[in-house]
């Protein structure tokens, strides 16, 4: 590993601390289409972090990785979902009371945040830097996609979490692995994709037979 | 050795043929006799084989292995033997009664099915009783459960069969899990699931085998209709036909015993430290209240079957209550005393097999040509079903234990052990056992009320419903069925030794067999005459009494005519059937003494000519009903406090998605916190 | 040869002279109730012309109605070969013990109660269904007094209670007395007395006894009458013998043997007489009161049992 | 006899097999004629089988067969998965062309929907082949959460509410787990980077090379990975508190398709999870794992015992039922002893058989009765006497009784819980079982029972849907009795795996 330059260390932290705004600025929003839009800036923010590993590591895949990235899941997932919200026929397009207040969530994310950099001091990974920084990071991005589906009422938020439990994923694979072998990159990535195109198929199917896409009605299969 | 083995091939040749023409020969008309001939040949060699048995040495062979551990071995030795006597004495009478008996469900259902069964349910039974290994032992226990289960939801229109056949099923498989328990914690020491590795007692520590006995008591007394775990057999028993259920009442209740008896005889679970007393006790207190509350639940049944059923629990109580004298005994080293109570328990569970057999087979035979089972609307059936009366009157003196039956000479020794308990050293022992026979004697009387209820209300009197008036006398037969059975009881009762020796023999006990005519004495500590029983010699005292009162009447009275006239009815007139007393009124004075028992209750509803008049009366109805308090208190608290506490558990499938993730990430973090503060230790 | 002579003419005692005491008793009843009463022979000559008398039999009944005053008579005549009247052990003795003798008696009541039943009067299921009950409470009471009796004398077999009664004469002992106490109770109820049962009326509300055996005539209701006596007798014997045990004949010899007869004869109608004089003293009791006092004759055994092993 | 012939005839094998399905539903694609649909399936899932014996045949002789140096690798654990996933596939295709064509008939399914039924029939199958040969465990992942998408579109077939519902919670809840055995994966492979001072990302992920450095991993390492691989798999594998998606997945999907989810997938995830047992086992020593595995395995089989008596839909009653065998199966893997593995692999093979006649009879009964409410249905033996009996036996089979398959593995299972000393979980154990034979006998004979409500003409369904039910029921009378000789050894190196992850090569 070459020196790393004091620039490239709070370089990382600054990228760490970015993507940390853009997941807050997910949990924040209630209408659709900010979700989306703050999902797309959090998948941009990401793949400018993994060129920056690239480069920091000198590996050249993590280049095509982060191209990938930038591809698939910042223009491609976000334009189906765009397309999704438009065709819903459901007419406000905003989510009114989701189980757990805005502010209490936002205070809930940042106890989060707390407890992955607290999990993260239990785990003796300290050799390379990269990870020291960026390990609390895809925890506390895992464990607030987490949370997000628990919290929210509506069927896209829910999707939305998922993505950013995924990305979170992503960005504990490219730090810990430096980017497994591309084949399986390339399977992470199409999982993703068709996991988001069934479920907008999904999402069409629910606002055609319950004319809105809210959780509620999706309690008729339980044991009272 | 190898006849003995030739004739076992043959008995499962026999009833492996019962079974396949039971299915194929679905509809014809000879299909009883082509289903219950090959049994009756079978059990017939049963009976051969065991005898064989007593005299030669024991058969001790292995199969096949399906896996290195589980292999099919058979083991006849002396005790299973005696049981195997049992199995083929009852099927043999019972396959000749249900060649007739099976023509009843000849038109509903495809009675093949039953005759199929009924050749299954035999072999289990044999090959329970001869198996030597855990795994088959207890597979062959649950197909006997399974196809006892099928028979009694035979007729499966009516919905309590079902219920009934259900809490049957769940209460066996209840036990068997008991059992199952207790053969893995001896297979824990020693390795292996033979039953021979358990016979070798060096090996296991003696508190895992106290555990065992204790968790195979009480899966074998489930099975056995233990008190607190008797519900079941009060239901099934009744809804099974009759052939059936006196199958499995005389036998597979006997079954039940065999278990208990190879784990106190071959597992030698009792070692002879007083410190075993508790078992024994425990076993004898078990019984006297089997005993009691089966005879008590009796006496007030009016569905016949039902009665005898409960009667069943109380004879279970009773071979209970010897069972548990000989661990007793045993465990003071009083030798001699222990083997006098395993004999007059083993002699009462070969009793109890034939007259409960031919009971059962007769109560069928009245639902046969009455098609009911309520004796409130039975009567006057001596009239017209003579010999089956006949029968029932042999089985009821012998049930109730009068003294030319079998049964008196069973309970006249169950009374000499209890009554030996004097020589037992501890005084609070004595005094508790004098309250066990305190409950016994109750029992004896009560069995007496009960079994002259059920004779005089069916039999007696006049005909209390148009069934029992066009009643007519059973085929040929069934009858035959029967009488193998009664003239058991009374070859039994007469010459008690050919049973005594029978048992000394098979469980090769160091009584010193008494010659044929001998007394069955017992000597007391100073070795006076404690007590002695010559049955044949009473016979030859009845019978010199008789001529002497016949003649004397003859030559003082001469002769006189006897003529028939209505009975005494105070000049109002004909008395209808109405004015006799029926069953609930019979036993109701014993249920006014024992109502906190019975908890009885009677609603009586009156009607009247007119409104205002209240002394002129039509007509009065009463109906008095008592309520079992076990299957109320006990299993019904039990079974809606458990389904209350499921319901609650079950609640965590809302319905809801976030809830479902909720509780993923609840197990995550919690597993987390788990593993986190164990790391830092 | 000459024990079973004696042994039979015991019998024959007691069967001969069960009505005499039936006599005694009727008459020492009717004088404390200051009437003169039937001759103490009275029963002899019922017997005696029942047995001539025709029989009218119910069109109900079947053969069991027939057949049970014989199979009583029976039962308890037979029951009689195993009772030392004057011996001190009896000749039988060895063929049956005393719980055999209780089986007879169950076996002789089971079948008056069919006999009951059968007839299809409500007279007759009322008595069965009374016998039954007293039968029900009665039968663990003697059981408890014979356990007692068989702890204190060693044995169920009658002859050995007998001897190790006749030499032992502790009457003392409380758990005897208790044990006396009981039987005497058992005894009152077996046979049907006062506080239990009303032999001499027909009235529905106090007969049982009388109700099983209300449609006999003629030859049965001669034999159960008789067996009836028998089996009253038999009881005084056994009370006698066990609790009052006084010389009893050991060597046979025909003075001894003919005085033991007469003290037997002398210590049972005393006994007969006693029983008598507590019947005119007692009303009878409500039906449901009476397994009270069976109740309290068991007890009374228990604590006799108690009082042996502490 | 093959080891003979050069050894690419394995990897030929290997090949095939998994290209099978593939072929089979592009095939498919192509052809949209009903006919030619339901052949090809048959015959791709008859292949399936073919060579899933072969396969079988080979590793019983040569323990294990690794090719494309090392992505795929069989030993004789993925061989019992093979052999369960390729039987049950095959009965299934012969049961789903009668169950599917009725449908068809009866305008439920339109031509379109039935197209994608079976292509999603066969890349399902496919799918399920890939998790027991892939090596690498990252591919393994990629596997399963396939499996995941197809069957999620398998169960949105039909557009009404209930599927709706049950495909997007099994979606959601599945992904999540997914997600976090993702995570556990990276951390093993992560332990696995940081001990092997040579290390070649390659192989990183396989399998064989982390339990052979398995025991120089840093303990809180493995501890943390296991721990989410266990919540991620466990998931999958309908273990207790993140089992709620079962019961509605498996009861909206068409019934051949949740005899397949119920029977085989289940077994699939619990194959993960039992490989990274393995590993964590061979690193900190099996007692960890296994104390969690008991864990798990009691609480659902105490939830399936709490919500089965309430049951008032068959296939609902049908999926709690699974959750309670796969908590039983992990409990005795958990317990550790070589008759407790030996019972719990024979209990994978009898749980999938015995499930999958169950769904097949009850998929045909609730299409004769029109209903899946167990109320309504009673008296089946008399309208469908030969269904009603194959229910009957599949159902006392399901409870345990004796002389049926699943009566043999749970006595070694239960024995092995009580020779492994931990009595307080083989009584709780025998506890539940003995709550479920109550409750779930009650509904069996309610439903086989009685007569039937409305007056229906006598007569079972098709003679292809009985066809597969009667070889079931064989197998189940057979496998009572007797274990075949074959299949006693494979199990056997199969539990000298999983207990002392002997790596043969």
């Amino acid at each position: 590993m070459d020196l790393i330059l004091p620039t490239q260390i709070d370089l990382l932290h600054i990228s760490a601390v970015i993507l940390l705004i853009a997941t807050f600025g997910i949990v924040v929003r209630r209408g659709f289409s900010d979700w989306l839009h703050a999902y797309r800036y959090q998948t941009i923010i990401l793949s400018g972090i993994v060129a920056l590993i690239a480069l920091i590591t000198g590996i050249w895949e993590l280049y095509i990785v982060s191209a990938l990235t930038l591809g698939i899941k910042a223009i491609i997932i976000p334009k189906v979902l765009f397309y999704v919200t438009k065709k819903l026929d459901s007419p406000i397009k905003l989510e009114i009371n989701p189980y757990v207040s805005l502010r209490i969530s936002v205070i809930v994310s940042a106890l989060l945040v707390a407890m992955s950099y607290f999990m993260a001091l239990q785990l003796p990974i300290s050799s390379d830097e990269t990870i020291s920084v960026f390990l609390p990071v895809s925890f506390s991005l895992f464990f607030i996609g987490l949370f997000i589906i628990i919290s929210r009422r509506k069927a896209l938020s829910q999707i939305v979490g998922l993505l950013t439990i995924e990305n979170g994923l992503f960005l504990f694979a490219v730090v810990v692995t430096h980017g497994f072998s591309l084949i399986i990159e390339i399977g992470l990535m199409a999982d993703i994709l068709i996991g988001v195109i069934i479920s907008s198929i999904l999402l069409f199917r629910m606002s055609q037979t319950f004319d809105s896409i809210d959780i509620k009605n999706l309690e008729s299969l339980r044991d009272d | 050795m190898s006849e003995n083995l030739s004739i076992l091939y043959i008995i499962f040749a026999f009833f492996s043929l019962g079974v396949t023409l039971g299915l194929f020969t679905r509809g014809q008309k000879y299909h009883a006799y082509f289903t219950y001939i090959p049994s009756t040949f079978a059990s017939f060699l049963t009976i051969i084989l065991s005898v064989t048995i007593f005299s030669s040495e024991d058969i001790h062979l292995t199969f096949f292995n399906i896996q290195h551990l589980f292999d099919f071995e058979i083991f006849i030795d002396g005790v299973a033997a005696f049981f195997l006597l049992i199995i083929g004495l009852i099927s043999f009478a019972v396959s000749i009664y249900s060649l007739s008996y099976s023509k009843k469900f000849d038109d509903k259902k495809n009675n093949s099915a039953l005759g199929m069964l009924f050749n299954v349910f035999i072999i289990s039974m044999i090959l329970v009783v001869i198996s030597n290994n855990v795994f088959f032992f207890l597979v062959f226990w649950e197909l006997m459960s399974l196809t006892s289960f099928f028979l009694v939801i035979y007729e499966h229109e009516n919905k309590n069969n079902l219920k009934s056949g259900l809490t049957y099923l769940v209460m066996t498989h209840l036990g068997t899990g008991f059992i199952f328990a207790s053969f893995i914690l001896m297979y824990t020491q020693t390795g292996s699931f033979s039953f021979d590795s358990f016979r070798d007692v060096a090996i296991i520590p003696q508190y895992v085998k106290d555990i065992a006995f204790v968790l195979a008591f009480v899966g074998f007394g489930t099975k056995a209709g233990m008190v607190p775990l008797h519900i079941w057999l009060p239901k099934a028993h009744p809804s099974a036909p009759s052939n059936v259920s006196a199958l499995m009442s005389a036998v597979m209740l006997k079954i039940a015993i065999y278990g208990i008896v190879r784990y106190l005889f071959d597992f030698n679970a009792i070692g002879s430290s007083p410190d075993y007393v508790w078992l024994g006790v425990g076993i004898v207190v078990i019984g006297s209240i089997s005993a009691l509350v089966g005879i008590l639940y009796a006496l007030v049944e009016n569905d016949i079957k039902r009665a005898l059923a409960f009667s069943s629990i109380e004879n279970v109580g009773i071979i209970f209550i010897g069972l548990g004298l000989s661990v007793v005994f045993a465990a003071f080293h009083l030798l001699s005393l222990s083997v006098l109570a395993f004999i007059a328990s083993m002699f009462h569970t070969l009793n109890h097999s034939i007259f409960k057999g031919l009971l059962f087979m007769t109560a069928g035979s009245i639902h046969y040509s009455t098609h009911t089972k309520n004796i409130e609307d039975l009567g006057g059936l001596i009239k017209k079903m003579p010999w089956t009366a006949m029968m029932f009157l042999i089985g009821s003196i012998a049930i109730i234990g009068l003294p030319p039956l079998n049964g008196f000479i069973g309970e006249w020794l169950t009374l000499q052990s209890l009554l030996a308990v004097f020589q037992i050293p501890s005084n609070i022992l004595q005094v508790t056992l004098a309250f066990a026979i305190l409950a016994f004697a109750l029992t004896i009387g009560l069995a007496g009320a009960t079994f002259v209820r059920l004779f005089g209300i069916t039999f007696l009197s006049k005909s209390r419903s148009s069934k029992a008036i066009n009643a007519v006398e059973v085929p040929r037969l069934m009858l035959i069925g029967k009488a193998i059975l009664a003239s058991s009881c009374i070859l039994l009762g007469i010459l008690p030794f050919i049973g005594i020796n029978l048992i000394v023999s098979a469980f090769d006990l160091p009584y010193t067999p008494s010659s044929p005519f001998e007394t069955i004495s017992i000597t007391n500590t100073v070795d006076g005459n404690f007590a002695s029983l010559l049955m044949p010699g009473v016979l030859i005292v009845f019978i010199s009494v008789l001529v002497g009162i016949f003649a004397f009447v003859r030559i003082i009275g001469g002769k006189t005519k006897t003529i028939k006239y209505g009975t005494w009815d105070c000049g109002f007139g004909n008395l209808s059937e109405k004015t006799q007393y029926t069953a609930t009124s019979l036993a109701e004075p014993i249920r006014r003494i024992f109502g906190i028992f019975y908890k009885s209750h009677n609603d009586i509803d009156v009607d009247f000519y007119a409104k205002e008049n209240l002394y002129l009366k039509k007509s009065i109805h009463v109906i008095s009903t008592t309520r079992n308090i076990f299957d109320e208190k006990l299993y019904g608290k039990v079974i809606s406090g458990s389904l209350f506490v499921l319901d609650k558990i079950r609640k965590i499938q809302s319905g809801k998605v976030n809830a479902y993730i909720l509780y993923i990430m609840i197990t995550l973090i919690a597993l987390l916190l788990f593993v986190g503060f164990g790391t830092h230790e | 040869m000459l024990e079973y002579g004696l042994g039979i003419l015991q019998a024959l005692l007691i069967i001969v002279l069960a009505s005499l005491i039936v006599g005694i008793m009727r008459k020492i009843k009717a004088k404390s109730q200051k009437r003169i009463g039937s001759g103490i022979f009275q029963p002899y000559y019922d017997i005696v012309k029942l047995l001539r008398k025709d029989e009218v039999v119910s069109d109900q009944s079947s053969w069991i109605f027939r057949a049970t005053p014989w199979i009583n008579f029976v039962t308890t005549a037979s029951a009689a070969f195993f009772i030392p009247v004057f011996l001190v052990y009896s000749p039988f003795g060895v063929v049956g013990d005393i719980l055999l003798v209780v089986g007879l008696f169950a076996l002789g009541r089971f079948f008056t109660m069919l006999a009951g039943l059968d007839v299809a009067s409500s007279f007759g299921g009322l008595g069965s269904s009374r016998e039954m009950m007293i039968s029900v409470l009665v039968e663990p009471a003697l059981f408890m007094t014979i356990f007692v009796i068989a702890l204190f004398y060693g044995g169920t077999n009658i002859s050995t209670i007998v001897s190790s009664a006749n030499d032992t004469s502790i009457l003392v002992v409380p758990g005897i007395l208790f044990a006396l106490i009981a039987f005497f109770i058992i005894m009152m109820a077996e046979t049907g007395k006062l506080p239990f049962d009303n032999p001499s009326t027909h009235l529905e509300l106090t007969m049982i006894h009388e109700a099983m055996v209300l449609e006999y005539s003629g030859k049965s209701l001669a034999l159960m009458e008789w067996s009836h006596a028998i089996k009253q007798m038999i009881l005084f014997t056994l009370f006698v013998d066990i609790f009052f045990p006084w010389n009893f004949v050991e060597q046979i010899s025909l003075v001894g043997i003919s005085f033991g007869i007469i003290v037997f004869i002398v210590k049972v109608s005393a006994l007969a007489s006693f029983t008598a004089f507590i019947e005119t003293r007692v009303a009878k009791w409500r039906l449901f009161r009476v397994s009270d006092l069976i109740a309290m004759a068991i007890s009374s055994s228990m604590i006799g049992v108690i009082f042996f092993f502490l | 006899m093959f080891a003979t012939i050069f050894p690419s005839m394995e990897s030929i094998l290997v090949i095939s097999l998994l290209l099978t399905p593939v072929i089979s539903g592009l095939l498919i694609t192509l052809f949209k004629r009903k006919r030619i649909i339901e052949t090809t399936t048959i015959i791709s899932s008859l292949l399936i089988l073919i060579q899933g014996l072969f396969l079988l045949s080979y590793i019983l002789e040569k323990k294990t067969i690794s090719i494309f140096d090392g992505t795929f690798y069989l030993d004789s654990l993925s061989a019992i998965m093979i052999i369960t996933i390729s039987l049950v596939g095959f009965l299934t295709s012969l049961y789903s062309v009668n169950y599917m064509g009725r449908q068809y008939d009866k305008l439920i399914v339109d031509g379109k929907k039935l197209v994608r039924y079976y292509q999603g029939f066969n890349m399902f199958l496919f799918t399920m082949l890939l998790v027991p040969v892939s090596n690498n465990l990252g591919i393994m992942w990629i596997a399963i959460e396939a499996t995941t998408l197809v069957s999620v579109l398998l169960i949105m077939l039909y557009t009404k509410q209930g599927s709706i519902e049950a495909s997007w919670k099994y979606l959601l809840i599945a992904t999540v787990g997914l997600s976090l055995a993702l995570f556990g994966i990276i951390f093993f492979y992560y332990a696995n980077s940081v001990y092997d001072n040579s290390f070649d990302s390659i192989h990183g992920m396989d399998w064989t090379n982390m339990v052979k450095n398995a025991p120089y991993f840093d303990p809180n390492l493995v501890k943390f990975a296991f721990i989410f691989i266990l919540v991620g798999f466990g998931t999958k594998a309908g273990l207790a508190p993140m089992h709620t998606w079962l019961p509605d997945a498996h009861s909206e999907a068409p019934s051949p398709i949740s005899a397949l989810l119920s029977g085989v997938l289940l077994n699939c995830a619990f194959y993960g999870l039992l490989r990274f047992h393995i590993i964590s086992s061979h690193s900190i020593g099996p007692e960890f794992s296994n104390t969690l595995l008991i864990i798990l395995g009691i609480t659902s089989l105490g939830i399936a015992a709490a919500s089965i008596y309430f049951q008032k839909d068959v296939k609902r009653m049908l999926a709690f039922s699974s959750v309670e065998h796969m908590g039983i199966i992990s409990a005795s893997v958990g317990f550790g002893v070589f008759l407790g593995i030996y019972g719990a692999l024979l209990h994978v093979i009898n749980h999938a058989v015995v499930k999958t006649l169950l769904f097949f009879s009850s998929g045909s009964i609730s299409q004769k009765y029109q209903t899946k409410s167990i109320a309504d249905t009673s008296g089946i033996i008399k309208t469908m006497p030969v269904t009603g009996f194959m229910f009957l036996i599949g159902g006392l089979a399901i409870i345990g009784m004796p002389p049926f398959n699943i009566f043999m593995s749970e006595f070694l299972m239960l024995s092995s819980g009580f020779s492994s000393g931990n009595f307080l979980a083989s009584a709780l154990m025998i506890l539940f079982l003995v709550i479920i034979f109550a409750s779930f006998g009650k509904h069996l004979l309610h439903m086989v029972f009685g007569n039937p409500k409305s007056e229906m003409k006598k007569g079972d369904l098709g003679k292809f849907s009985i066809l597969p039910m009667v070889i079931l029921v064989s197998i189940i009378f057979v496998m009572g009795i007797y274990v075949p000789e074959p299949l006693q050894t494979l199990i056997e190196d199969a539990t000298k795996i999983v207990l002392v992850g002997g790596v043969h090569s």
